[in-house]
């Protein structure tokens, strides 16, 4: 029997397959398409305290292997979603990572301690990375204090996992993961999107409402692993990796750069049912390498030089 | 429930050097759709281009036996991906997504139900026609285009026994001008008592002006929008339209799970990009 | 007559397209395909003082609409490049961009010293962001005084135009702009490769001899075009764009988004007669546009609302 | 001076699930091609794949009058790219830049040239052995496989008159064992007096192999090398192997411009990638 469960902290997920924040609606969304328990998790789309009508639309644009979005965390706000939409998830047995955003320390907290609350939330990811509104968020996000300072301020009032979500738009991202464990965070999510723009040439408009999206999707998948990587020498807490992951392949990328277990965003929207794809695909890579745990395959980076170098480079 | 099948291309009719006609074999989306519904299709096998883009159900093929075994789909081509499916050989196999968002609901008799299509906005209409004269509702069509050529399939409505009227804007066929004209004559010269629904696909702003003239008329009319899709399952709040609730009160409301077809008096025009 | 000249600084350029450093050799090696005095530009291939054997193969790795490269800045040194090709560039009446790289800010001066008496230099681009070498360059190039240093240090001794080359591995490109506009830089380039890898899981080892790598190609397109547009803002030297321009409204989009010249770099790889199409296409959106002169569209964004917002986003 | 023509694919003959000939309509290509020279062609219309992929000219196609009219390509699906290409339709046009690389040096009588082919690496000698015998030259082919099917394309070289030595790994065809076992035996019948050219293509340690037999029984070997290519011409040094200069000094040399093919005794190979 192969095992690909994983464990982030104190969490034991089945399959290191986590459907990201903002890419699975709130989840009941795929509830009939998809047999949710079957995930490694699902992280909802971003929640305030409030309810947010988000930025007006065009809010995604398609970009060379990627999109941009600019949903401006449009979302139906905490209690909302614990009376509406936790219910079914409980019942449809979902592994529930609730995805939070605020524009002070106080709502993370507030948020942190409704949801700690609430039955049928297994871990919070705290969006301090979104790069489409104005405040809040990635301010935290982009300052080693303001992500330390959320970080310890949520793991006071919660026994729930807590998880940062780092943005990729900062110098060196293995600091900021440094900062999140030293601040008690259970593990660590990256990356949220990169801050882009794309321009109508003809009509010299910006092709989103927002002016700026967030850039996902295969395109950055290099970009990403290489940031996983730096962050696994950094910091000893799990790491869940994600950016342009649509094949078991890059699944296996991100866990043999450092990744615990993974999400899968934009690959979902070019094909939802990827899901079992993705895990029949693990299984194949088990079995051709005689694997027992997929586990086992986190951070396992070969880097020994293949041939003495011949001369200095 | 929506299923995602590698649907084999069975022909691709060109009508134009913009227009084609693309028959997919798809047995399961074809039996489950309904009237005004769309699929999200794959328009390459790789990463160029990488979403997938929406398209209405155009007409649901069957056996003799009459039973579903495939759509097709009614293509304009507009950019990358419309212009690969242009181009699309039969044998190709494509990834398609169906049946998806909120369809018409077809009137019953004795109501009567007009359908409004601009251009491309026809395409939704085959199925609704079908699904009234199933339900033995007389059904009328108006259909503008630039030009007598862009009109494209009027046969179909006219073999289903639907009332056509067309209108260009050159007036090479049909009322010369928008495809209001006839609408609005026909509107003007409607009893009180008749019970007449309005559907309407088409450009921005000809869903707009046919929305107005529906209420000016008292008439109720149901718009099927087109906003930029991501998933086309409610996923990623990419297709939103400012959209009025029960209460009133705008929202941005997910064209894809909510519609594509709503209420024309939900809808605020003003916020809709055109 | 259409009028595609541009004008960084001193020097004014035929047309806004100039061949990017790296991709183009030393730009003898196209001599014979491409006719170079129709360039806006050669960029040639960073050169140290010293000459460089570069990384061991394989260097580079192809990505979703992009590729990593890390060749380890293989090169001549600037005595070869000097007596060996620069007389070639010099005949063929090409516009020499010469990027240099140093592990000190002496050796930037000197090298600026020497291809400052060099016959047939045009200008000097200050490699500080090249992400594939261990000593010098992005270590510069990732701190605000080592920018400013390097910069002011070269401008002391050199006429030439002085044009750093930023990073995008950095949180705020802008105050780098900023840096260099106050140390007396000419203009800025932007942007070098983004810092990535990519692994072979069969194997568990990195593509790249080197580890990591540097991202281009379309798939970083809209990054580079929001970073050029968020130095459009911080300063008023000119600004040559790159980063995936592979068609006529990719030049067009940076030119938009505020730059006023563009280097093209992957793209002539797979297409190493680009340039005349991108020289069609300008010209063709200028007579549609009804414009005469090209260097009009730098920095022409119109971000105005297109309809008054309904709602709080 | 290479040029970049878009070519008409005229056939794609499969000759087993990974190996076809590609026919290409590409005279000036054609016209300008030299032994062991290759292309860059863009295996797909979009960015998926992004970069060109290198192939060798297998055969330079002539019209009636004996005009170059195009080339192929012999095509093993490895990866991405060469499966496109072995799905590859007449009729579909295709980037192709070339011809490109340092041509083997055809010896002239009374040399002999002996070529030396494992796998793929077939594809370079139908144009290297065409030159030969047009000089005069007698020729030889020692090729390797693993299974008799893989042996493809014999037939060329023998209506040329080719002296040809099989090898198959299973003994299915010619000598059972590697390649070096046939050519072992040839070298050491040789007379001092008789002077043999070596080129060899194919996987790297088998051409390692060649170049110690050819040194050890002191003969000159040129091999053709495959390094990853970003651009064929020079541009990006990503193509680089390590090679002695004259005065014996090893730097990165790139292959695509010094090579593909390079004298064997330049070669460090264990700073080669197998
Ligand atoms: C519910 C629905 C039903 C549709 N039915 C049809 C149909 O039956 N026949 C038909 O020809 N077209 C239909 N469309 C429009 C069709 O989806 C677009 O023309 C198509 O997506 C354009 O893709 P492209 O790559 O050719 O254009 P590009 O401009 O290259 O596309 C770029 C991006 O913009 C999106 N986009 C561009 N135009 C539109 C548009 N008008 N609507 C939605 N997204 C757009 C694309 O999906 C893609 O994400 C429908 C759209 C919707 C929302
Ligand atoms: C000078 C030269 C001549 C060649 N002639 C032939 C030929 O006649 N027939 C033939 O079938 N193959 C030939 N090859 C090898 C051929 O280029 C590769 O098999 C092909 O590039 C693989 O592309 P892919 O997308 O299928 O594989 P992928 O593994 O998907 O390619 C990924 C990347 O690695 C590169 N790559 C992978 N394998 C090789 C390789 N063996 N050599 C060079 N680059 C590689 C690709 O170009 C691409 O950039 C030649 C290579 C060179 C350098
Ligand atoms: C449409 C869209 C909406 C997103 N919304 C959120 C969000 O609400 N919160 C968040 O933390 N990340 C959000 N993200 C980022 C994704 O969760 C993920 O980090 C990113 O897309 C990279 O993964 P991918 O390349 O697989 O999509 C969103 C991404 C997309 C494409
Ligand atoms: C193979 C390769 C080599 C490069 N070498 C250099 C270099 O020597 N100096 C430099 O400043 N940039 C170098 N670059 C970066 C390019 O000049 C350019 O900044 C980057 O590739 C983005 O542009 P593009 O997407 O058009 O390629 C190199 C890029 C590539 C792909
Ligand atoms: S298209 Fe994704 S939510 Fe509607
Ligand atoms: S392939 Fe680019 S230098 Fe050889």
């Amino acid at each position: 029997m192969l095992d690909l469960s994983v464990t982030l902290g104190t969490l034991t997920i089945p399959n290191p397959l986590i459907a990201a924040s903002g890419c699975f609606g709130y989840g009941v969304e795929y509830a009939d398409a998809v047999d949710l328990s079957t995930l490694g998790g699902v992280a909802v789309k971003g929640l305030f305290l409030a309810e947010r009508e988000g930025h007006a639309p065009p809010r995604i644009v398609e970009t060379p292997a990627g999109m941009l979005n600019a949903i401006g965390l449009q979302g139906i706000g905490v209690h909302r979603f614990i009376r509406e939409k936790l219910p079914e998830l409980r019942e449809r047995r979902a592994i529930v990572f609730v995805n939070i955003c605020g524009t002070t320390i106080d709502e993370y907290v507030e948020l942190a301690r409704i949801l700690s609350d609430a039955e049928g939330v297994h871990a919070l990811e705290l969006n301090i990375s979104c790069p489409n509104i104005k405040a809040g968020g990635i301010t935290f996000g982009c300052s080693l204090t303001g992500t330390h300072s959320v970080v310890s301020a949520v793991r006071n009032v919660t026994t729930l996992p807590v998880i940062p979500k780092l943005t990729p738009n900062v110098t060196d991202v293995a600091s900021f993961a440094r900062a999140s464990e030293e601040a008690g965070a259970d593990a660590i999510s990256l990356v949220n999107t990169f801050l882009a723009m794309a321009i109508d040439v003809e009509t010299r408009r910006p092709k989103l409402t927002n002016i700026v999206g967030g850039l996902s999707g295969p395109a950055i998948r290099p970009i990403a692993v290489r940031m996983v990587y730096e962050c696994r020498q950094a910091v000893k807490i799990p790491i869940i990796g994600m950016g342009g992951i649509a094949h078991a392949d890059d699944v296996l990328e991100f866990m043999i750069a450092g990744a615990d277990a993974v999400q899968v965003g934009t690959a979902n929207f070019v094909d939802p049912f990827i899901w079992n794809r993705l895990l029949e695909g693990l299984r194949d890579y088990m079995t051709r390498h005689k694997m027992l745990r997929l586990s086992e395959i986190t951070g396992t980076l070969d880097t020994t030089a293949r041939h003495t170098a011949w001369i200095s480079s | 429930m929506p299923v995602d099948v590698e649907a084999a291309v069975l022909a691709n009719t060109r009508l134009s050097d913009d227009y084609s006609v693309l028959a997919l074999a798809a047995p399961a989306i074809a039996s489950a759709a309904r009237p005004g519904q769309f699929v999200m299709l794959k328009t390459s096998r790789g990463m160029d281009p990488l979403l997938r883009r929406p398209f209405s159900i155009f007409e649901v093929l069957r056996d003799e036996g009459g039973a579903p075994t495939g759509i097709t789909v009614f293509n304009k081509r507009i950019g990358k991906g419309t212009s690969l499916l242009y181009d699309v050989e039969p044998g190709t196999h494509l990834q398609c997504l169906g049946p998806l968002g909120r369809p018409f609901d077809a009137a019953d008799p004795p109501a009567h139900a007009w359908m409004v299509a601009g251009g491309v906005g026809l395409a939704p209409f085959v199925t609704l026609a079908e699904a009234l004269l199933a339900r033995g509702t007389q059904a009328t069509l108006f259909y503008g285009a630039r030009r007598a050529e862009d009109l494209h399939r009027v046969e179909i409505f006219e073999q289903l026994g639907v009332r056509v009227f067309c209108a260009t804007e050159d007036g090479s066929r049909g009322a010369h001008g928008r495809v209001t004209v006839p609408l609005q004559q026909e509107l003007a010269q409607l009893g009180p008592s008749s019970d007449v629904r309005i559907s309407v696909c088409g450009p921005t702003p000809m869903m707009r002006a046919v929305a107005n003239l529906a209420s000016t008329h008292g008439r109720p009319c149901e718009v099927s929008l087109e906003q930029v899709m991501g998933c086309g399952l409610g996923g990623c709040y990419s297709c939103v339209v400012l959209a009025r609730d029960e209460t009133g009160a705008p929202h941005h409301t997910r064209s894809c799970i909510e519609g594509p077809v709503f209420d024309a008096t939900r809808i605020i025009w003003d916020a809709l990009a055109h």
